[in-house]
């Protein structure tokens, strides 16, 4: 990608696109949306930076970077989730959570647990274009 | 041309046995058809209370079908590995890849 | 009869999961045959999602507390199709994958033209 | 006791966790230690759930804190258990064989990806064993389909792309098929968990008779995919011939009987003998199965590479399998089970036997193998173990399983199958007899040759004496096998 105009704008908008998809991930027990959507989102992102500035992206975010982040992700989300099957299943009879007020910390761990798949997600994508895109350029 | 009659054939005997199954189902979009009972209801109004999510979709996904969306991270996972693995090239060959 | 048309998105399902058989069956080259894998699996993301759908009521999500619940549509299908599209997704990227191998090895993506290479023995390394 | 209730679910996690540290692990040596630890605690926690049920019986658990109708559960009874030990415990042997042979196959630095990919493989598979909804065994299915794809993949062989796309196609339609089924099934139940679906489907069964002829032809066939049934097998020999032989033996004795166990849980608890007899589906599972049994080994005999030869020598075991299950009796049931325990044990032994002997000798098509008997006479003596198995010699499983297939036959009154199981004996002992004695006595390529296969390092055959002794072991203890699954099936 050589187009200046196109390094230019792609400065501002990877930075929107970001934003966007942190906040679909954020609200993703509030509205529409979640993990899984606002990961899709970030590895858009992350792709058209790696189009636009290959080197840059690819200092910053190596492959095992990328790895590194994917496996710790999924680890604490199996942790988080190992912990809560193991203890629904020793305590009988699920304790009601307070009412929630409409918030983005109300959720308690589901905050917590979309963030996890929202970066495996975007981890995933990023690296399986990245090698899609190998054979390309 | 065999090749091409015996798949048609063979798809429009699997959209017919189907269709006589779409035959027998319930009417699309009624309240009382099976799958709206007491699961749905109960996902429905308490969501809130068990699990803190305004989204119910995203109740299920992460609270009460959890288990199911930790089997899909891993087949997600899974299939980055085998990727990974079938088309990564060691560093010094991939260059000589692009020149030929 | 009359059910078929009443029930019209189950009909249109199952017609467009024919037409991913038939894709899938009839195309030699490996990229068309992932399509009509494709479209397959949205039809049948299409079959199930439907069934959650209830006449005049709206996507499961609280505006206010006031809501109660008693408007939504059944959200169990739209969950479960979430789960389904990733792993369709999963393999869609796999089959990806696994065709440009089968392209840098034969030097092309026709089933057929691979068959007679292997046949013959040609190979492009 | 409420601790060790809920080991399956432990197990799962337990494999799944270890799955995702893996790629951190720098080591060969570590990974390796990790992951058989994991597998071995796996096996022990199977055989204390095995022990368990034999205490109280069946019992349900519940996934989370939610109870049936809204989130997920294990039904959790000594066919489970069983099949939980077996399949932990052959992947440890596998798993321990692979220590010493798999960097042979593979590249040094997909090591770890191999381990984690038979981690995730173990789970999924114990997880289609353990569930008792629908769709976590879907979910199950696809994950088992995606890590064998990569057990064969990973590879980095000409002729295993093609094989594997070939897998992933069939198993995309099977598994499609699989979730229409399902979805067949939520639209007139109103549920997924197999308890609830069978008691709502008993009250509609008789005015939806075509949606359960479909749902149940759907589910037979997409499974029937997985599983290898007779026509649906074409995958089979291309993916398992030219996978490592490590990943040979898992898929042909594992991958393939874990949709089998689901096939019979969606028959006998989802629908229910009264429905079942209603459609057509025994008398389907027979034919093919027979089909099974004869073509499957006529192709065997027509076979020149030795891995193929072992390939469709699968596929009419998987044969077997189907016949006992369409028999409809009980009897019938219970011996097809036992014949997934002979199967696993013994066609895991033979592809680890081949992979060595078709590793330190270079060969590859079965008429090369004359004389090896003479450079590798352990490694051919074990192969000779599981050959007199499959032909059906007594003492062998194998025998034991042909034994009861004909008291069953006899029982269900259809003596002219009777036939149908010797012939298909004769034929085994066709294609597997030449290879052994060939191997023994053949003198063609000893005169000049340099023996490129030395000794293998006792350890390194360790795996192979012990998954032989255990398949003396499973036909010493038939008996007490049968009644466990008895208990299991606990058919009215």
């Amino acid at each position: 990608m050589k187009s200046l105009i196109l390094k230019e704008v792609n400065r501002f908008t990877v930075i929107l696109i970001y934003m966007f998809g942190i906040y679909i991930i954020l609200h993703g027990h509030l509205s529409p949306g979640g993990g899984f959507a606002g990961g899709t989102i970030i590895s858009a992102g992350l792709i058209l930076y790696h189009m636009v500035y290959p080197e840059r992206s690819n200092r910053v975010l190596s492959d095992d970077t990328v790895m590194k982040a994917i496996c710790g992700a999924l680890l604490v989300y199996g942790s988080i989730k190992s912990y809560h099957i193991l203890h629904g299943i020793l305590v009988t009879g699920h304790h009601a959570k307070e009412m929630a007020p409409y918030s983005i910390a109300g959720g308690g761990t589901l905050l917590i647990l979309n963030t996890c798949v929202g970066i495996i997600v975007a981890g995933t994508f990023f690296s399986v274009t990245k090698l899609f895109l190998k054979g390309d350029q | 041309m065999f090749r091409v009659a015996s798949s048609v054939i063979l798809t429009l005997i699997l959209i017919m046995v189907l269709l006589t199954g779409v035959t027998e189902l319930p009417q699309f979009g009624l309240a009382d058809a099976p799958p709206h009972n007491e699961v749905m209801e109960k996902y429905n109004s308490e969501s809130v209370e068990d699990t803190g999510s305004y989204n119910v979709v995203s109740a299920i996904v992460l609270d009460y079908r959890g288990f199911d969306t930790l089997i899909e991270a891993t087949v997600l996972f899974c299939a980055a590995i085998i990727i990974i693995v079938s088309l990564k090239k060691p560093e010094g060959e991939s260059d000589e890849e692009l020149n030929t | 009869m009359q059910n078929l048309v009443i029930n019209y998105y189950d009909t249109a399902a199952m017609i467009l999961f024919g037409v991913g058989f038939m894709t899938l069956l009839l195309n030699n080259n490996l990229i068309k045959k992932i399509i009509g894998m494709n479209i397959m699996d949205t039809s049948i993301f299409l079959f199930f999602i439907v069934k959650g759908y209830i006449q005049g009521n709206r996507a499961p999500i609280y505006e206010s507390m006031a809501d109660g619940g008693a408007h939504f549509i059944n959200p169990l299908p739209s969950a479960l199709m979430l789960t389904g599209i990733v792993v369709a997704v999963s393999t869609t990227a796999f089959a990806l994958a696994l065709t440009i191998r089968i392209h840098d090895v034969y030097g092309t993506i026709e089933l057929d033209e691979v068959i007679e290479k292997r046949r013959t023995g040609y190979e492009r390394h | 006791m409420n601790v060790i209730k809920m080991f399956p679910v432990v197990i799962i996690l337990l494999l799944l966790l270890t799955a995702f540290g893996l790629p951190i692990v720098k080591k060969k040596k570590i990974v390796f230690q990790i992951s058989l630890a994991t597998i071995f605690i796996a096996f022990v926690m199977s055989g204390v759930t095995l022990n368990y049920v034999t205490q109280v019986g069946d019992y349900l658990l519940r996934i989370g804190p939610y109870d049936i109708p809204w989130g997920i559960t294990f039904r959790i009874g000594y066919i489970e258990a069983l099949m939980a030990m077996l399949f932990t415990g052959v992947s440890l042997m596998v798993g321990w064989y692979g220590v010493y042979s798999i960097h042979k196959d593979i590249e040094e630095k997909h090591i770890k990806y191999y381990y984690l990919l038979l981690h995730i493989l173990l789970a999924s598979l114990l997880g289609i064993v353990f569930t008792n909804d629908l769709f976590n065994g879907y979910v199950f299915v696809e994950a088992t389909t995606l890590s064998s794809c990569g057990l064969i993949i990973i590879k980095n062989n000409k002729s295993t792309s093609k094989a594997t796309f070939k897998y992933l196609i069939m198993s995309v339609l099977g598994s499609g098929l699989l979730l229409m089924g399902i979805a067949f099934l939520y639209a007139v139940t109103g549920h997924l968990n197999i308890g609830e679906v069978h008691r709502e489907l008993v009250k509609v069964a008789a005015e939806k008779h075509n949606i359960v002829v479909i749902s149940l032809s759907l589910l037979l066939v997409g499974l029937g995919v997985k599983g290898a049934m007779f026509p649906l097998h074409t995958w089979l020999p291309d993916a398992h011939s030219s996978a490592p032989s490590t990943s040979s033996a898992l898929l042909s004795s594992l991958v393939l009987k874990a949709p089998v166990v689901f096939l019979i849980k969606i028959m006998y608890q989802v629908y229910g003998l009264d429905i079942i007899h209603t459609t057509p589906i025994f008398t389907i599972l027979l034919i093919l199965g027979l089909a099974g049994m004869i073509l499957g080994s006529i192709f065997a005999i027509n076979q020149k590479e030795i891995k193929r030869v072992i390939a469709y020598s699968t596929v009419a075991q998987m044969g077997y399998i189907f016949f006992g299950m369409g028999l409809g009796t009980e009897m019938g049931l219970m011996v097809s089970l036992f014949h997934v325990f002979a199967h696993a044990l013994t066609k895991a032994m033979l592809f680890l036997c081949v992979g060595s002997m078709m590793e330190q000798s270079g060969y590859k098509y079965k008429d090369e193998f004359r004389g090896i008997g003479k450079e590798m006479p352990v490694t051919l003596g074990a192969f000779t173990l599981g050959a007199l198995s499959m032909v059906g010699i007594p003492i062998f499983p194998g025998f034991i399983s042909k034994w009861y297939y004909s008291i069953a036959t006899i029982n269900a009154g259809q003596y002219i199958f009777l036939g149908f199981i010797l012939v298909s004996s004769l034929l085994n002992a066709v294609y597997y007899f030449p290879i052994v004695i060939n191997g023994y006595f053949g003198k063609d390529n000893v005169k000049g040759k340099i023996y490129r296969a030395k000794y293998k390092p006792v350890k390194e055959v360790l795996p192979l004496a012990v998954l032989a002794i255990a398949m003396v072991m499973i036909s010493g203890y038939s008996s007490t096998l049968l009644e466990y699954f008895k208990f299991g099936l606990n058919l009215k």
